[in-house]
């Protein structure tokens, strides 16, 4: 039932060999302990991690708005996925699209029972784990459309969003439903998350057109600084966590991330002092962040080698995305959520279904002799992306077409931090 | 030698700025301040504890001119900077007796 | 002798049933793991959780002031703990009243021993994790009296409450006292640490009297939103950690801990919205941190229905106690210490006697047939709140005749980063 | 082969007895749970630990180029120790000097092999650890060398002293060489980490030269505190993650670290407060961060009296030298580099000679009867620092003759942010 | 029309300007600056390095008025900012040539 | 009495006061601005996205002084904040007609 136990139930029906060395008979502490803190690192990368990484691009008269955006998504997910998200997501699955939303978590669940019956940790702990993943990915989007957005129509698209497009998605990939049953690989949340969060972001700057001031002006890049640290340190617990054990793979799935990171953001570096004459620190991060992304799904998957390409082209294909191919479409995705998490994170899918390493998890891409789960894996970026960009799409006109979904352009002008929640970010007069 | 101070709104800088320079302004000085005037403040709440904030953020531009240049730029600020709202702020003109150019010494006209 | 073990004795000579399904025979390293987690992830609560969401709320020319009074708080409780501290609270029972300060930390204590005959974790380790606990609730006190109080004056202060407040009512709930014994429930702190720091907080303002500038004008929200989250992360080990094992239970602390903290941060959000007309940022931190306090002594105890009503009420009864209550009665409680930390503590406590499922953790409240339960989670709360409103006036008129409490009105008035500490916390000119 | 281990094995040589009390049979999840918990904890001591706390020191127009200094060192050490780096310093030993580098983390590295035939970890997790210790060790250098270094020339001498200054001398301590043979103690780098950079730090200055404005300015001292809040933090992972089990162990080194920091701080703050007339938090933070250095390569052999003892001495000592020493030869070491890293260093690693208890962790200290120990120790300060010094010396000065050490003039008066990065820290007007 | 530059301690700027705006003036422009003169800076030390902060936070109130208003807005001012202690600030007073509203463009006093 | 109002380089800052004092003036405020002038900007890259920055940092010094005093104050401004590049910055004299003690209320030169 649960993401990684089900994809190792498929594993062993496509590769007849069990997934990891660690057989998990009952209950073990170790392992529990590193899902505990694991999911401590996923909640942390979005409060405040994100929260810091937006708030320091945006304008001084927006920060606050831009830090909202991601709490207000952090904890409507929390209380909606014990309500009804895990339900749909890792429900019973019905007819491969979604789960049965009647496992609430508020009926009785005894808080020792395994995960599924193969399980090493709790269900209850599965439940805080997974929770974190769906918070995050609301909160992802908010970055492209930050400086224009009225905070009830957000408030509203969360919730929507998180609904009709973060559980359903879940499901497919990791929930037993459709893609799960086509073996697409999908480690910790390249095409659950970003991908999903990427496509959102783009369909949503395109409904509610250009911000009337649309350049980046990081406010405080220490704080940028900051809030990459915060999901650096965070996605260690978001890519090994996802091994769902305390393990060799964990820890392979841990290097695999550091090194990707740090590949994404030198190379990002050196190409923009290449290209433009000065290395910038927004640089480092921001290829950081791409490396993280294009890492993702391939964590648990690819060897140290795999880690290394993948972290070098993510420091330049999604530089190349944000330098030349927004501008030339003109869209204002205000701080790169599609130009990063959109397109790391399907670099790092279809990176993921050539560098797969059957040694590593039992897994095999183009390299090893597998050309087909290159072809699996663009077949759920494309399906995971329709679906997306369809019912974002329908979700933003319905709010554009009841509560609105821009401010009034005079409070764009004086900041949102002011017009819509009556504070300021700074006050250093006194 | 006059001085014109400009009070404007913070995101009316770059398109004044912009005119002045394509005038042919080649120098001038800005200064984060804040404005009260017809303008209403807003609330600002913390905690409950509601606080009327009456003075808002403003851009000072100063710019020291020669006496004949004083009306085209107060023109163009006046046109550039004007959104027809209230708190679209005020310019205002000084004398000034003198200037220095620090790096040459050159006083007077010279020095602007 | 320690916390929950000795609860655990309590619950089974209650109820006949052992507590966790996790039996401790010997040492476990995954309990171990998830204890030394837990430990630093409460450091971090303090340091530098609380003193960037006090600094961040405090005036600029006060905020190293602030800051301070966290720092050195936590300091000197990890320097007096060890010496005597958790041989007071810990130490052999003596008349339910104190522990017996003679087993010093000093003496040699082999490193492997532990922490009871059927715990699986160390004694040094719960030294540790009780360490942090009695750090934060001397540090949380501070938030009432900045921006008017000697910073010699706070540092005596933090000696002898530590010393003559908590160490007695840490040992009374949790070190086998006489509160102990009645079986009060309090699974985190709810009361040795939230209503203990209220109270204390809610009396010093009292002597003190107010400051010169008695408003609050928070000088950079984004601190408080990083402090806040840095809070919300360390709370999981605070009160996960609490379980004192990696176990179901401790998943379940951790997914109410969330859920609470989530539905206070969003009620106080959207009653203030109705009330005031505007969502702010600062609400949502403070009905986030008024839920955490909340769930606090409720967290191994309640089910997901106990923490979303415990959540929803924290976001409502707080801000009515700091909207309407402060100002009616005029105290100037800074941070409003009392306001969330004592206001949201007390009715945590009262709410695990109501709430507490046999289920979770073997104890009932009043709605699972237990109505008695809810008067002794009355009578600890009435016990501490008077012991802890003694003691606390006794030391503060003591130091207010010798020292004397409040700075001269100029420093006030100029800040107290210059006049007692001569620093200034930003230098942006250069 | 993997340091802790190889202790053990010269610890039964020596004494005959077994090192901890968990024998490990196997891989172990709680220990790896811990293991993977501490790495990412080290990993946040220097991004962005490391860079905010240096970063808040530095002079507001430096602030990006003072933490990117940090953060390109944290990613080029990731880089370069898994192609590398780790075989140079774990690699099997050759001649006691160096690993063989043939040992290279990109040829095949089975993910679930024990880091040695005795480790309860695998070896890509000892990697993984491993790696974040060689990362902070070149950014802390960086702290000596700000507002004045070309960003170019500390890409390449992250890159040599990596290579040439910190393998060999991790390998000599941990990795089996002659110091590790002479059973010199550093439980977890007093040597290997802050001696040799607080020596790199030296000659780098001498090597420069003084800055235009050699002056401590602490732009934002705010940001120091939570450097610091995150380096006591990150520094539990550091020591207690050292032991490389989740044991009493690591218990007992965390709560030496944790007294020891606070004792540095107390005392380095009340010392100041007495000498000069008022306590500073910056004082605070200093002397927290010299408790950290001192009791690193002492956390695992001493008990809790020698913690307070090196921790009240870290508070005095590298004050004096900060305060005294650094005027008096006129050195331009811009954050104490030496004074703090270096002297407390060799300071902890002489009084772990001194206190080492053997009931902690089989190691004698002349207090225990075993004099020899503090020569050892003598020995492998003085052969550190003089390898360290000369080749430190011959990087730099080929850098110098090549690139060039210094950014012009009048770059450093403007700010090496706008100068050499095009970046400005803090965007406040709009 | 002449322009009012007040020096003034930050924490006193509420009360001065409420007094200003209880007495009718309705419009002035504050920046913060810093100031030197006869009251004591005061000694910062980073470990161990002494520097003498000789430059303390002060708010300057700029309002431009007509001539009849100058005498009753410093006697405000001086009242109402005034603590007794060294450091209180200063009022100078400067002359102004001509005054533009930015929205209208109306000149002179009607632009006040 | 005049008004200097001197712009200069940041970190000029501390010499120049210093030679002021030295000099005997014992009163001065300063603020926080940003230049635009001949001294060409720099550009700021974010993502890709190009900037101009062509208001740089400078401090604005404003000293109130009798008329005997201008001259020699400019001259040590001049050389003190002088480093011949372009960029540092100017002065100007602007006529003041009063000046208040707030703590006093005096009036006129002994207000300075
Ligand atoms: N008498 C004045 N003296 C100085 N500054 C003024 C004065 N009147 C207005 N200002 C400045 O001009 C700004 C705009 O003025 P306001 O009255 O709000 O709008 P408007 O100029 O459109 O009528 C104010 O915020 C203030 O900074
Ligand atoms: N001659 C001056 N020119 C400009 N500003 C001045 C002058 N004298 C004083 N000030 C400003 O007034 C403030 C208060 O002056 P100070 O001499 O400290 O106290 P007081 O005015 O009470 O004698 C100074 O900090 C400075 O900002
Ligand atoms: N006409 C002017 N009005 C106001 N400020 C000016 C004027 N000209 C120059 N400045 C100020 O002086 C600074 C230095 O001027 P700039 O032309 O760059 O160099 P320089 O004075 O050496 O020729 C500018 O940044 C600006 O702040």
């Amino acid at each position: 039932m649960s993401r990684r136990f089900l994809s190792l139930a498929i594993g062993i029906w496509f590769f007849g060999l069990p997934r990891t060395s660690f057989a998990s008979e009952g209950l073990n502490q170790g392992d529990i302990a590193w899902l505990l803190t694991s999911s401590a690192f996923v909640m942390i990368m979005t409060l405040p991690g994100l929260a810091l990484f937006y708030g320091g691009l945006s304008k001084r008269k927006d920060v606050l708005n831009t830090m909202g955006m991601s709490l207000i998504a952090y904890a409507l997910a929390s209380i909606l996925w014990v309500i009804y998200g895990y339900g749909m997501a890792f429900g019973e699955d019905i007819y491969g699209v979604i789960g049965n939303p009647g496992k609430f978590i508020l009926s009785k669940l005894p808080k020792d029972l395994p995960a599924t019956s193969a399980s090493s940790i709790t269900e209850n702990l599965f439940i805080v784990f997974q929770l974190t993943f769906a918070a995050i990915t609301v909160a992802l989007i908010s970055g492209a459309y930050i400086e224009r957005m009225k905070f009830s129509a957000w408030f509203v698209f969360s919730i929507l969003w998180f609904t009709f497009v973060y559980a359903p998605v879940a499901h497919w990939v990791w929930g037993g439903g459709f893609l799960a049953k086509l073996s697409a690989l999908d480690f910790a949340g390249g095409t659950v998350v970003h991908i999903n969060a990427g496509i959102a972001a783009l369909v949503g700057v395109l409904v509610m057109g250009k911000r009337r001031m649309p350049f980046l002006m990081p406010h405080n890049l220490t704080m940028v600084i900051l809030g990459t640290g915060l999901l650096w340190f965070g996605w260690f617990g978001f890519n090994a966590g996802s091994a769902l054990s305390a393990s060799g793979l964990a820890a392979q799935a841990f290097l695999n991330t550091n090194t990707a990171a740090a590949l994404g953001a030198v190379s990002w570096l050196l190409f923009e002092w290449l290209v433009q004459g000065k290395p910038t620190l927004l640089g480092f991060a921001s290829g950081a962040v791409a490396g993280l992304v294009a890492i993702t799904p391939a964590a648990g998957f690819v060897n140290t080698i795999g880690a290394i390409v993948i972290g070098v082209l993510s420091g330049i294909i999604p530089y190349l995305a944000v330098t030349y191919l927004k501008p030339q479409f003109g869209y204002d995705d205000s701080l790169d959520v599609f130009g990063i998490h959109g397109v790391a994170g399907i670099l790092g899918c279809l990176l993921t279904g050539i560098f797969a390493d059957p040694s590593i998890n039992n897994a095999a891409g183009l390299l090893y002799g597998n050309p087909s789960q290159l072809w699996v894996q663009l077949l759920s970026v494309v399906v995971v992306g329709a679906y997306c960009a369809i019912v974002s799409l329908i979700i933003l006109l319905i709010i554009k077409s009841t509560l609105g979904l821009r401010v009034r352009p005079e409070d764009e002008l004086v900041g949102l931090d002011e017009s819509l929640h009556g504070e300021k970010g700074y006050n250093l007069h006194i | 030698m006059k001085k014109i101070e400009a009070i404007i709104r913070p995101f009316m800088l770059e398109e004044v700025s912009k005119a002045l320079t394509n005038f042919g302004i080649h120098g001038m000085t800005i200064t984060e301040v804040k404005g009260f005037g017809k303008q209403g403040g807003y609330l600002e709440v913390y905690r409950g504890e509601k606080r009327e904030v009456r003075f808002l953020p403003k851009i000072k531009i100063e710019i020291i001119i020669t006496e004949d240049l004083v009306d085209k730029v107060i023109e163009i600020i006046q046109k550039t900077a004007s959104t027809g709202n209230v708190g679209d702020g005020k310019i205002f003109v000084l004398p000034v007796e003198n200037a220095v150019r620090i790096r040459t010494g050159e006083q007077g006209l010279e020095a602007l």
